[in-house]
Formats: structure tokens, C-alpha cells, sequence
């Protein structure tokens, strides 16, 4: 029987391995590809939530889908802005990118 | 006259200022219208003397400024005291002014001299007629300025420069600790004039040690200008600058005004409890006396012999204030005033003659200027204390208030008198006996010198007589001179008899030759050659110390100061490499920072 | 052992299997192709948790929009040359230990609180519900989100334009 | 049938029916859509350019697919020099799966014991539209993984060009779904009884219609595998058996897209007289009749004038019909 602790414990482990990808990656896109991972960590426990805790409404859902559109956007922007980065930098390495003007 | 006394300092100070102002242009370069100054206030001086004996007592006083609230009031007094000071002064400063006229013939800064003279003479009268201790002390540090310019006259010979400045310091250090017994004096009787002050103490305002403590300080004053033992160092090489100077200065009045000082301020010694300030006058007198006069025996620069004669001449008197001989110590001022200022004007005619201060290369200048030998003799007996010239009179009254009073210092006076005698024994045999080892032909000084000579020797032969009216006339309330006592008086005449032999058994007939004595006596002999290595023990531990404080406040400064302002620059820059691990300006470093505090938070809840 | 529990495992493992594989590899072409099936097994986990519509989206939006997208800007920035590069950076084993602590401490504070269960059961035609609720209750979450959608669309394109 | 009673059968007959159905499909399709499909093409090619199509192969040419398959199959395969190897391959996987996954939902037809249909799907729709979009992600790993620049840049061109069209697609979807209330295919063609949607909804079809054929690649957007500029495309680099799959792929999301139009506009299997089922292949074959005849009358698209009509005619085309419709629904249901 797949208790809410697992699921939780799942949406942990996604979230460290996000969180892993995201501090020691030098590469802005690896960067936001972690960040999703992270974002989808926080997805399992809402909807996982919704099913155990809260059955009745779909406010879970709701907030998975809202933080699923939200994700979307955000990767939108952070890809674009490594794009201009790249543009103007030549590169997308974000330990390289240390000047407050482009 | 006495309600005009301030008009005596005024006249040399107006001969001064004519003397600065038109010098060379006036009549004898300058010279004249210093001796008119001086002599006018030598007259006033003794005018002033009579109408004191008289019993004219005056003390004008003008309130100058208000301190806070306490009205400072200065003035000049005339008393018996300052009366006398001021006649003795007159005179002997306007003899020394004429005989300097022919001393100083053809010296390029004439004018100048007499200018430094008339200078030197208006603060000394204006020290000896104030009636506080404002006065007093900016009279002193005028004289101390005065010997200061005159010793070092001839400044491009540097020894003169360098006496001059030793003089000056060595003063200095006197006067500060006599400003510090004045300040002290000042604090508790809230006044400086000398009846504030004696009022002061006897209300009770400033008593028991304290009161001891200021009167030695004051005293130091004195020891400074006196040249008594600690700062004494100074009066030998103060001989550099011309001989009417040093009779003037280093003989007659300036080195007494410590002596007057002591005198003026008696009630503040009498005061302390048990006497105890009187013990120190006394027995720094009686050291000087005896230490003074060992010294003089073994000089060969005449103007030495005679300031090591006059160290010891000022510890007498000192000695004498000190075993409560008030009117014998300033008796005896005034006598020695004049002898010593003779036998120092007779070294001057001697070296004017011969041109060297060295007595070794004189001899037998008796036959060849029988004036100066003559009057030279005269001072010297009285020096020495053989009746009936004055120093007799004086000296033994010394002795007889101090076998009164502590049998020890009589015993030093003793010897003291027994060295006196002899070291100027060998002087006058060295000076005027024998045959002449000298190179020049001497011949007797023009007149305008031997006239003061020759007054001198008069009033060094007169004065002695003059001992009981000045009893009378200079006293001390509640102290009384002892009976004489004619034993004593023979013992201190035999004793100088004595002295006078021995020098004529070694100097005269030669019976122990000078230089065995030397050898025989090789230890004393160098010790007193080295005047007991006081000047090398100053240099050494003012050198010395000095030098160690300097090292220290160096290094101080160095380390400590510089290492304290070094080691906050260290540290600031420390702490900058630290923080430059946060400031890493990347954002992943932030990023792991913030998880890593999540991360210590949670366990740190989690432990506690 | 129930299906459900051997599906949940097997997602679970492809998750972390592909998650690994995004994480750690060099390539980053890689750890980006390695995405989608993280994805699909998420959306496999919302399936099993009976959320059939958000699995759909999150196939819609993550697998195919987010993914392509990543993709796309890899290829046009030097993600291609930059293989050769260090992927990582100095503070590889500290993340890592963070990382671990952080799951560790989240693992024991999950395992050891006690879950209620709520009350109720899942509406059968989820998105039903979800789209009544998202016009209904939570007008306004619906609203804000189409305006972030709408802001970042247009910033976007503005930032990754080419300057004329 | 939602996924809530099916989650109620034991696990074993679940995996079972799931293996089932991928094999059904799998041949199914491969019959249908890839040997026939390319067959039906050349043969109807070959008759709009009024000459014939293949005859040698069999009668009339039918083997003719299967004589090509089978020489793809004894074909080498080749993997382009330092190319991503492992993305190289799974490309290959990717592409037709996900062409191969529509047909969960689509409804074939209705029988006594209820729709011919794999899984129905409560989100059918929406699930069409997710597997749609997966097909994106493999293009782009073809693209990258042969090394090639023409490649690369193919994949780059039809990536871009599937996206933009699955938004006006996704739009057409969202119409029908309001209309018919339900994401549910088979609840789509149940609601279909009255009107088809394709009249109710003309725009809505057509701009389904575009967008399929611009989601297949097809002529008038195919400018990926334009042979005058970009060789073959994304899948210029592979050789027999893998570029056989890649054509499977491709023949299958244009049949998938065909079905679905057909579900979505033309009212699935229903029809007066004839079964439901051979109501479903008549439409099924009359649109891909429509595809290919098409292809023939179309001059190729450039790729700016593709993107541009998605994003500003078909898009803003599309919101408008949804908009008008919503409108429409709630003005006269209420």
C-alpha cells in the first residue's frame, strides 16, 4: 500500500537531486533544467497531498497546475536570458558571467 | 627719599635703554652715561641706608591685575634689609663700572658691555627692593639672563658659549624648583607678597611638612644661583667671560641674591617645624664651604682659586642663616662683597698685566705693580679672617653662632677656615712672590683701575668695625646673635694663622716641595684635580639616562604607538580576505550559503 | 504488493534513474534528453495519484513545450561546443553533501510526523472539477497566472531578441 | 471508462491487456498506416500527375512496401562519425512511439458491447495534444544526434514549425471539447448525434486540417525534407531499418491526425446506414485523400511565411472561434 510518505520521501530525493543540479552546475541551462526538477519535486507533494490529505477539492491540483504554468514561464525567461547572455558574453558558463553590465 | 625708592632700579634701566639706543655715538662710547646710572643709584642707595637707620620703613604696593577674583598687588619694599642691599650694591657695581672703563679699552663691543652692565644692575636692584615673590622671581630670571649674556661676551671663543649656556641651564634648574615652592606658597595663602604669605603661614594656612617642602624648594632657587653643591657645577667655567664680571656678578651680587633670597624669606624657614629647612641651609652651606675650598687648593687658574673661594665664602654665609646667625650671615655678605670684589679686580689688573690667568707662569709682580700687590693683600687677610679686617668680624661671627647652635659645622667652618687661609697663601706666594716665570714684562694698571682698587681695600679694611651698628640695625625678630667668646675667637685666629704658615712652608721656603706633596697625596690629589667627578657624573647620567629614556620613548613610539596603528591596518585586511569568501560576487556561492544555513538551523533545532 | 505500489516504484526508479542522469552527466545534451522520461515519470506518479488532467499537462507543457525549449537553446548557445568544458564547478562535493543533508533531514521529518488521511474521495472527472474550480474559487489564481504568462511571454521575446 | 475502474482490476490482467494492445496496434498500424499508406500515396500521386504508380510488385503494385521495407531492412546501418551515438539511437525510438500512442484514444467504431476503442481516456483529448508534443522532442534528438549540420538545422526548422502549430491545433481541440463538454473522445462522438462539429464548427475544422498536415510535415510544410535545401531532413543521416521506422513514424501521425479529425469533426463512426466502423474508414480514407491531394497543389511554404501564418493568422483565427463559441455556449445552453 503506497503510503503519503512515500510520495513525500520521492518528492524529497527529486528535490535534492534539483538541488544538487542547481548549485554545482556550471552551465546556466543545467542551472534551469534543475530548477524544473525542482519545481516537479514540489509538484508530487501538492498532488500527493491532494489525493491523502485534502480529496475533496482539487486545490492541490490547482496550485500543481498553476506552479506547472508558472515553471513554464520561468523557463521562458531564464532561457532567454542565457540566450542574451550568450549573445553578448560568449558564454553561458555561470561562474564566467560576473560583470553587472552586458 | 624712601617714598622714591622705585626710582632707584629705574635709573640704570633708562642708562640701559640710552646705552641699546645710541651706544657708540655717546660721550666714552656708552660708558659714562652707565657709570653716571649707577652711581646716581648708589647715592639714592645710601641715602635710602640713612633714612632707614633712622627708622623710615616704606612698602609701596600697586594693585596691577585681578586673578579670579584675588587682586594681585606688587610693589617694592624698604626695609633695613633691602636698604643695605641696595647701598652695597650701588656702590660696588658703579666701582666695578669705572674699573671695567679701563678693562675693557679697545674691545670691539664696548658699548655693548656697559649696556649688559646697566641691564644687569637694574634687575639685580629691582630683585633686592621687591616685596613679593613675583617680583622677585622675574628679578631672578633678568640676573640669570644678565650672566648669561655677560659670561658668554666673548661668544666666538666657545668655551665662553658653552660656560654660558651650563650657567644658564644649570640656574634654570634652581629657579624651577623655586617656582614650584613659590606656586606651592601661592596655592594654600592665595597671595604672593611676602607679608601675605608670612601671615598666611602663621594663620596656619600651609604648615608642618609641606611647609618644609616649599622652604627647601625656594632654598633650591638659592643653591641654584648661589652655586652651592648639587648645582655648583657651573660657577668654575662661568670665569670665561671678563673679570669685572665676574667681581661684579660672580663675587659680589648676584650669587648673594640667593643668600638675600633665604635672608627675605626667613619666617618661611624659621616656621617649619623643628627647624628642620634651617638644618638643610645650614649643613648644604657648611658641604659647599668645606668641599669649595678643597677644590680651590689645587687650581692653578687664579679667577678659579677665586670662585671656588667664593662658593665657599656663600656657604659660610648659608651655614651662618642656617645655625640661625641671620645678622652674621647677611653681616657677612656684605663684607665679603667687597673684598671678593677687590681680590677680583686685582686678578684683573694681574691678568690685564700678564695676560694669562695661569699662576704658574706669574711670580713676583709685587715689585712690579705694588698697588694692586698691596690692596690684593689687604682682601686677602680680610678674606682669611685675620683682625682686624673685616672678614674677621664677619666670618668668626659665622662661627660663633654656628658653635652655638650644632658643634659639627663649627668644626667644618674650622678647617674651611684653616684650607681658606692656605689656598690663598699659595696664591698670593704663587701671584706676587718669588721671581717672574712669565714671558710678557708686566707693569702696573692705569689709575682709572687702581682707584676702585684702592677704596675697596679701604672699605675691606674699615667695615669690620661697622659689625656692632649693623647688629642693631639688621635683625631678625627673635633671633638673637650669641654672646662673643674670646677663646673661640683665638682658636679661628690661630687656625688661620696656621693655614697662613703651612702655605709659606711649602710655597715660601719651600721645606716640602709641592710636587712630593703631589705624589705623596697622588689619590686626593687627582680627586680633587676631577672637582670630585661631579661634572662627569652629570654628563654620565644625564648622557647616559637621557639617552636610555630616549631609546625607550623610541621604541615606545616605534612599537607600541606604530605597532598599535599597524596592527589595525592588519586586521581590517584580515578580515577583508575572510569576507572576500562571501562576497564571491557568484551566485551559486550565495545559493549554497543559503542552503547550507537551512541546512544548520534545522539541525541545530533539532539538537537543542 | 500491490500493482499500485509496483508501479510506484518502477516510476519512482525511472525518476531517479533519468534524474540522476540529468544531474551528473557531462553532456548536457545528455541531461537534457534525460528530462523526459524524469518527466513521464512524474506524469506517471500524477496518474497513480488520480490526477489525470495535471498529467496531461505536465506531458503537454513539461515534456514536449519545456524540454524542446531547453533543447532549442542549448543548440543555439554553445551547449554543442561546450561539451569539453567542466560541467561543474568548485563546490561539487559541498552541494552534494547539502543536497544529501537537506533530502536526509526532509526524509526523517516526513517519515516520522503522522499523516491524517482527509475525509472524501477524488471526484471522478477531475478536470471537470479543476476547470469549475478554476473559474469558480479561484478566479482570481486563474486570472494572475495568465497575466504572468502573458508578462513573460512578452519579456522573452524582448530579451532573447536579436538587437536590430 | 476512467482510469478509477481500471485501476480496480487486478494488476496481472491489467499488464496483460496493456501487452495486447500494443501489439493490436502496433500491427495494425503497420499494416494500415505504413505499407498501405505509402502505397495509396504514390499510387494517388501518380494519378494526380496522370501517369501511373507503382506495377511491377504484385498486382497493381500492392507488395510494392513491402518490397521496399524489406530492402530497408537488409540495408546497413549507419552511424555518422563521432555522433551522439545514444541519442542518435533513441531517436529512433521516440518518433514513431509517440506517433504510435494517439491511437489509445482514438474510436474505431462502436460494437454491441460499447466503442471499438483501446482506453477511453477521460482527458482523450488532451492526451492527443501531450503525445503530439512528444514527437518534438525526438525530431530534435534525430536532429542533434547524426552530427549533421543540415540535420541539425532540419530538426531546429521542424521543431519550431510543429510547435507553433500545436498551438492553433490545441485551440481547434479546446473548441470541440466546449462544444461537446467532455474531453472524451468516444464522449465527443456521442455529442456529435445532431450536427457534425464540422459543420457547427467550419473554422475550427479547417484550422484542425491546417494544422495537421503542418504537424505531419507535409507538403505544403514540409520544408524540412525539402530536398533542394536540407537534404532529407532531420532524417538525413539514417539508413535502413531506422529510416524505415522514421517513415512508420511519420505515415502513422498522419493517419492518427486523420482519425482524430475525423472523431473530432466528422462525427467518428456515426453514420446512417452502413456500420460504424466502415463509416470511420470512408472518412479516414477521404481525408487522407484530401492530404495528398493537397501535397500535389501547394507550392512549398518558406519558413518564415510558415511561422508567420501559424502565429498570426491561424492563432489569432483560432482564440476568436473559441472565444465566439464560448459566447455561443453559454448564450444559448443557459
Amino acid at each position: 500500500m503506497v503510503t503519503l510518505a512515500d510520495y513525500l520521501v520521492l518528492s524529497a530525493v527529486v528535490f535534492a537531486l534539483g538541488l544538487y543540479a542547481v548549485v554545482t552546475r556550471r552551465n546556466g541551462v543545467a542551472i534551469l533544467m534543475g530548477i524544473e526538477l525542482m519545481l516537479n519535486a514540489a509538484n508530487i507533494n501538492l498532488v500527493a497531498f491532494n489525493k491523502y490529505a485534502a480529496p475533496g477539492a482539487v486545490q492541490g491540483q490547482i496550485f500543481a497546475l498553476i506552479v506547472i504554468t508558472l515553471a513554464a514561464c520561468e523557463a521562458a525567461v531564464g532561457l532567454a536570458l542565457v540566450l542574451a547572455a550568450y549573445r553578448s558574453l560568449e558564454t553561458i558558463h555561470v561562474d564566467e558571467i560576473n560583470v553587472m553590465r552586458w | 627719599m624712601t617714598p622714591y625708592a622705585w626710582l632707584i632700579p629705574l635709573l640704570p634701566l633708562l642708562a640701559f635703554a640710552l646705552v641699546i639706543w645710541r651706544g657708540d655715538r655717546l660721550p666714552g662710547r656708552g660708558a659714562y652715561v652707565s657709570i653716571a646710572g649707577i652711581a646716581l643709584a648708589g647715592l639714592c642707595g645710601l641715602v635710602l641706608l640713612g633714612e632707614t637707620a633712622f627708622g623710615r620703613r616704606a612698602d609701596l604696593t600697586y594693585q596691577w591685575v585681578v586673578l579670579g577674583g584675588r587682586p594681585l598687588t606688587v610693589g617694592f619694599i624698604v626695609d633695613p634689609l633691602s636698604a643695605v642691599m641696595t647701598a652695597m650694591v650701588g656702590v660696588v657695581a658703579s666701582l666695578i663700572t669705572i674699573y671695567s672703563v679701563g678693562y675693557m679699552e679697545g674691545d670691539p663691543r664696548f658699548s655693548r658691555f656697559f649696556a649688559y652692565l646697566s641691564l644687569f644692575q637694574f634687575s639685580m636692584l629691582f630683585l633686592v627692593l621687591a616685596d613679593n615673590f613675583l617680583f622677585i622671581y622675574a628679578g631672578w630670571e633678568l640676573v640669570g639672563l644678565c650672566s648669561y649674556l655677560l659670561i658668554g661676551f666673548w661668544f666666538e671663543r666657545p668655551a665662553a658659549a658653552r660656560a654660558a649656556l651650563k650657567a644658564f641651564v644649570t640656574t634654570r634648574v634652581g629657579d624651577f624648583s623655586m617656582m614650584i615652592g613659590i606656586l606651592i606658597l601661592f596655592l594654600h595663602t592665595g597671595t604672593l607678597s611676602f607679608s601675605g604669605v608670612f601671615h598666611g603661614i602663621a594663620a596656619g594656612r600651609i604648615g608642618g611638612p609641606l611647609l618644609t617642602l616649599a622652604a627647601i624648594l625656594v632654598f633650591g632657587g638659592a643653591v641654584g644661583k648661589s652655586a652651592q653643591i648639587p648645582l655648583h657645577v657651573w660657577l668654575p667655567d662661568a670665569m670665561e667671560g671678563p673679570t669685572p664680571v665676574s667681581a661684579l656678578i660672580h663675587a659680589a651680587t648676584m650669587v648673594a641674591a640667593g643668600v638675600y633670597l633665604v635672608a627675605r624669606t626667613y619666617p618661611l624657614f624659621v616656621q617649619s617645624p623643628g627647624h628642620e629647612a634651617l638644618t638643610v641651609v645650614a649643613y648644604v652651606g657648611g658641604i659647599t664651604a668645606i668641599v669649595a675650598a678643597t677644590m680651590g687648593v689645587v687650581e692653578d687658574d687664579i679667577k678659579r682659586v677665586l670662585a671656588y673661594s667664593t662658593m665657599s665664602q656663600l656657604g659660610y654665609m648659608l651655614m651662618g642663616l642656617g645655625v640661625l646667625g641671620y645678622t652674621a650671615g647677611m653681616f657677612h655678605l656684605i663684607t665679603h662683597a667687597f673684598f671678593k670684589a677687590l681680590l677680583f679686580l686685582g686678578a684683573g689688573s694681574v691678568i690685564h698685566a700678564v695676560a694669562t690667568n695661569n699662576m704658574k707662569e706669574m711670580g713676583g709682580l709685587a715689585r712690579a705693580m705694588p698697588v694692586t700687590f698691596w690692596t690684593f693683600l689687604v682682601a686677602t687677610l680680610a678674606l682669611t679672617g685675620i683682625p682686624p679686617f673685616s672678614g674677621f668680624f664677619s666670618k668668626d661671627a659665622i662661627l660663633l653662632a654656628a658653635y652655638a647652635q650644632d658643634r659639627t659645622l663649627w668644626l667644618l667652618g674650622t678647617i674651611g677656615a684653616f684650607v681658606t687661609a692656605f689656598y690663598m697663601g699659595r696664591l698670593t706666594w704663587y701671584t706676587f712672590a718669588g721671581s717672574y716665570r712669565g714671558g710678557g714684562h708686566p707693569h702696573e694698571s692705569p689709575t682709572v683701575m687702581t682707584v676702585p682698587l684702592v677704596i675697596l681695600g679701604v672699605a675691606a679694611a674699615v667695615l669690620g668695625f661697622l659689625e656692632s651698628p649693623f647688629e642693631r640695625y639688621v635683625r631678625f625678630p627673635g633671633v638673637e646673635a650669641p654672646a662673643p667668646n674670646a677663646p673661640l675667637l683665638a682658636v679661628s685666629v690661630l687656625v688661620a694663622l696656621a693655614g697662613w704658615a703651612a702655605a709659606a712652608a711649602i710655597y715660601h721656603w719651600r721645606l716640602i716641595p709641592s710636587a712630593a706633596l703631589r705624589r705623596y697625596l697622588r689619590a686626593p690629589y687627582t680627586l680633587l684635580v676631577h672637582k670630585y667627578y661631579v661634572d662627569d657624573l652629570y654628563g654620565w647620567v644625564f648622557l647616559k639616562v637621557g639617552g636610555l629614556v630616549v631609546l625607550l620613548a623610541g621604541a615606545f613610539d616605534r612599537y607600541v604607538v606604530d605597532g598599535l596603528v599597524n596592527a589595525v591596518g592588519w586586521l581590517t585586511g584580515r578580515l577583508g580576505w575572510v569576507l572576500r569568501f562571501l562576497q564571491t560576487g557568484r551566485e551559486e556561492n550565495y545559493l549554497l550559503l543559503i542552503f547550507l544555513g537551512l541546512v544548520v538551523i534545522v539541525l541545530v533545532r533539532l539538537v537543542r | 504488493m500491490t500493482g499500485e505500489a509496483i508501479a510506484f516504484y518502477g516510476l519512482a526508479a525511472v525518476i531517479l534513474v533519468s534524474g540522476l542522469v540529468v544531474v551528473g552527466s557531462p553532456n548536457i545534451v545528455h541531461s537534457a534528453v534525460a528530462l523526459v522520461p524524469a518527466f513521464l515519470g512524474i506524469t506517471g506518479i500524477y496518474i497513480l495519484l488520480g490526477a489525470e488532467f495535471v498529467a496531461g499537462i505536465q506531458v503537454l507543457i513539461y515534456a514536449g513545450a519545456i524540454t524542446v525549449l531547453v533543447l532549442f537553446v542549448i543548440m543555439l548557445t554553445e551547449g554543442g561546443t561546450g561539451l569539453r568544458q567542466q560541467q561543474r564547478n568548485e563546490q561539487g562535493p559541498i552541494g552534494a553533501s547539502v543536497a544529501v543533508a537537506i533530502a536526509v533531514l526532509l526524509i526523517a521529518g516526513v517519515t516520522h510526523t503522522t499523516w491524517g488521511r482527509g475525509a472524501g474521495t477524488l471526484p471522478a472527472y477531475t478536470p471537470g472539477a479543476i476547470g469549475r474550480s478554476f473559474l469558480g474559487t479561484n478566479l482570481l489564481a486563474f486570472e494572475g497566472t495568465s497575466i504572468v504568462l502573458l508578462v513573460s511571454l512578452i519579456g522573452a521575446i524582448i530579451i532573447a531578441r536579436k538587437e536590430e | 471508462m476512467g482510469l478509477a475502474e481500471a485501476a480496480a482490476l487486478p494488476w496481472y490482467v491489467e499488464v496483460e491487456r496493456a501487452i495486447g494492445g500494443t501489439v493490436l496496434i502496433f500491427s495494425g498500424v503497420a499494416v494500415v498506416a505504413a505499407m498501405f499508406g505509402v502505397l495509396l500515396e504514390r499510387k494517388i500521386s501518380g494519378w494526380m500527375q496522370s501517369r501511373l504508380g507503382p506495377k511491377h510488385v504484385g498486382p497493381q503494385g500492392l507488395l510494392q512496401t513491402i518490397a521496399d521495407t524489406i530492402k530497408l531492412l537488409q540495408k546497413e546501418n549507419i552511424v555518422p562519425r563521432n555522433a551522439d551515438a545514444t541519442i542518435f539511437a533513441s531517436a529512433v525510438l521516440v518518433v514513431p512511439l509517440a506517433a504510435l500512442l494517439d491511437y489509445v484514444v482514438i474510436p474505431f467504431g462502436t460494437t454491441r458491447w460499447g466503442p471499438l476503442i483501446f482506453r477511453d481516456l477521460n482527458i482523450g483529448v488532451l492526451y492527443f495534444a501531450a503525445t503530439s508534443s512528444l514527437v518534438v522532442v525526438g525530431i530534435l534528438m534525430a536532429g542533434w544526434g547524426s552530427n549533421n549540420k543540415y540535420a541539425l538545422i532540419g530538426g531546429l526548422r521542424s521543431a519550431s514549425q510543429m510547435v507553433s502549430y500545436e498551438i492553433p491545433m490545441g485551440l481547434a481541440l479546446i473548441t470541440v471539447a466546449m462544444l461537446a463538454g467532455s474531453l472524451s473522445t468516444v464522449q465527443i462522438v456521442n455529442a456529435q448525434a445532431g450536427w457534425w462539429y464540422a459543420v457547427e464548427q467550419p473554422l475550427a475544422f479547417l484550422i484542425f486540417l491546417t494544422a495537421a498536415v503542418a504537424e505531419v510535415n507535409r507538403v505544403p510544410f514540409d520544408l524540412v525534407e525539402a530536398e533542394s535545401e536540407l537534404v532529407a531532413g532531420y532524417f538525413s543521416e539514417y539508413t535502413g531499418m531506422r529510416f524505415a521506422l522514421f517513415q512508420l513514424g511519420e505515415y502513422g501521425e498522419m493517419f492518427a491526425m486523420a482519425a482524430m479529425a475525423v472523431t473530432l469533426f466528422l462525427g467518428g463512426w456515426r453514420g446512417p446506414v452502413l456500420p460504424p466502423v466502415l463509416w470511420f474508414v470512408l472518412k479516414l480514407y477521404a481525408l487522407i485523400f484530401v492530404f495528398m491531394w493537397v501535397r500535389w497543389t501547394y507550392p512549398r511554404f518558406r519558413i518564415d511565411q510558415l511561422l508567420n501564418f501559424a502565429w498570426k493568422v491561424l492563432i489569432p483565427v483560432g482564440l476568436l472561434n473559441l472565444v465566439v463559441t464560448a459566447f455561443f455556449i453559454m448564450v444559448v445552453h443557459r
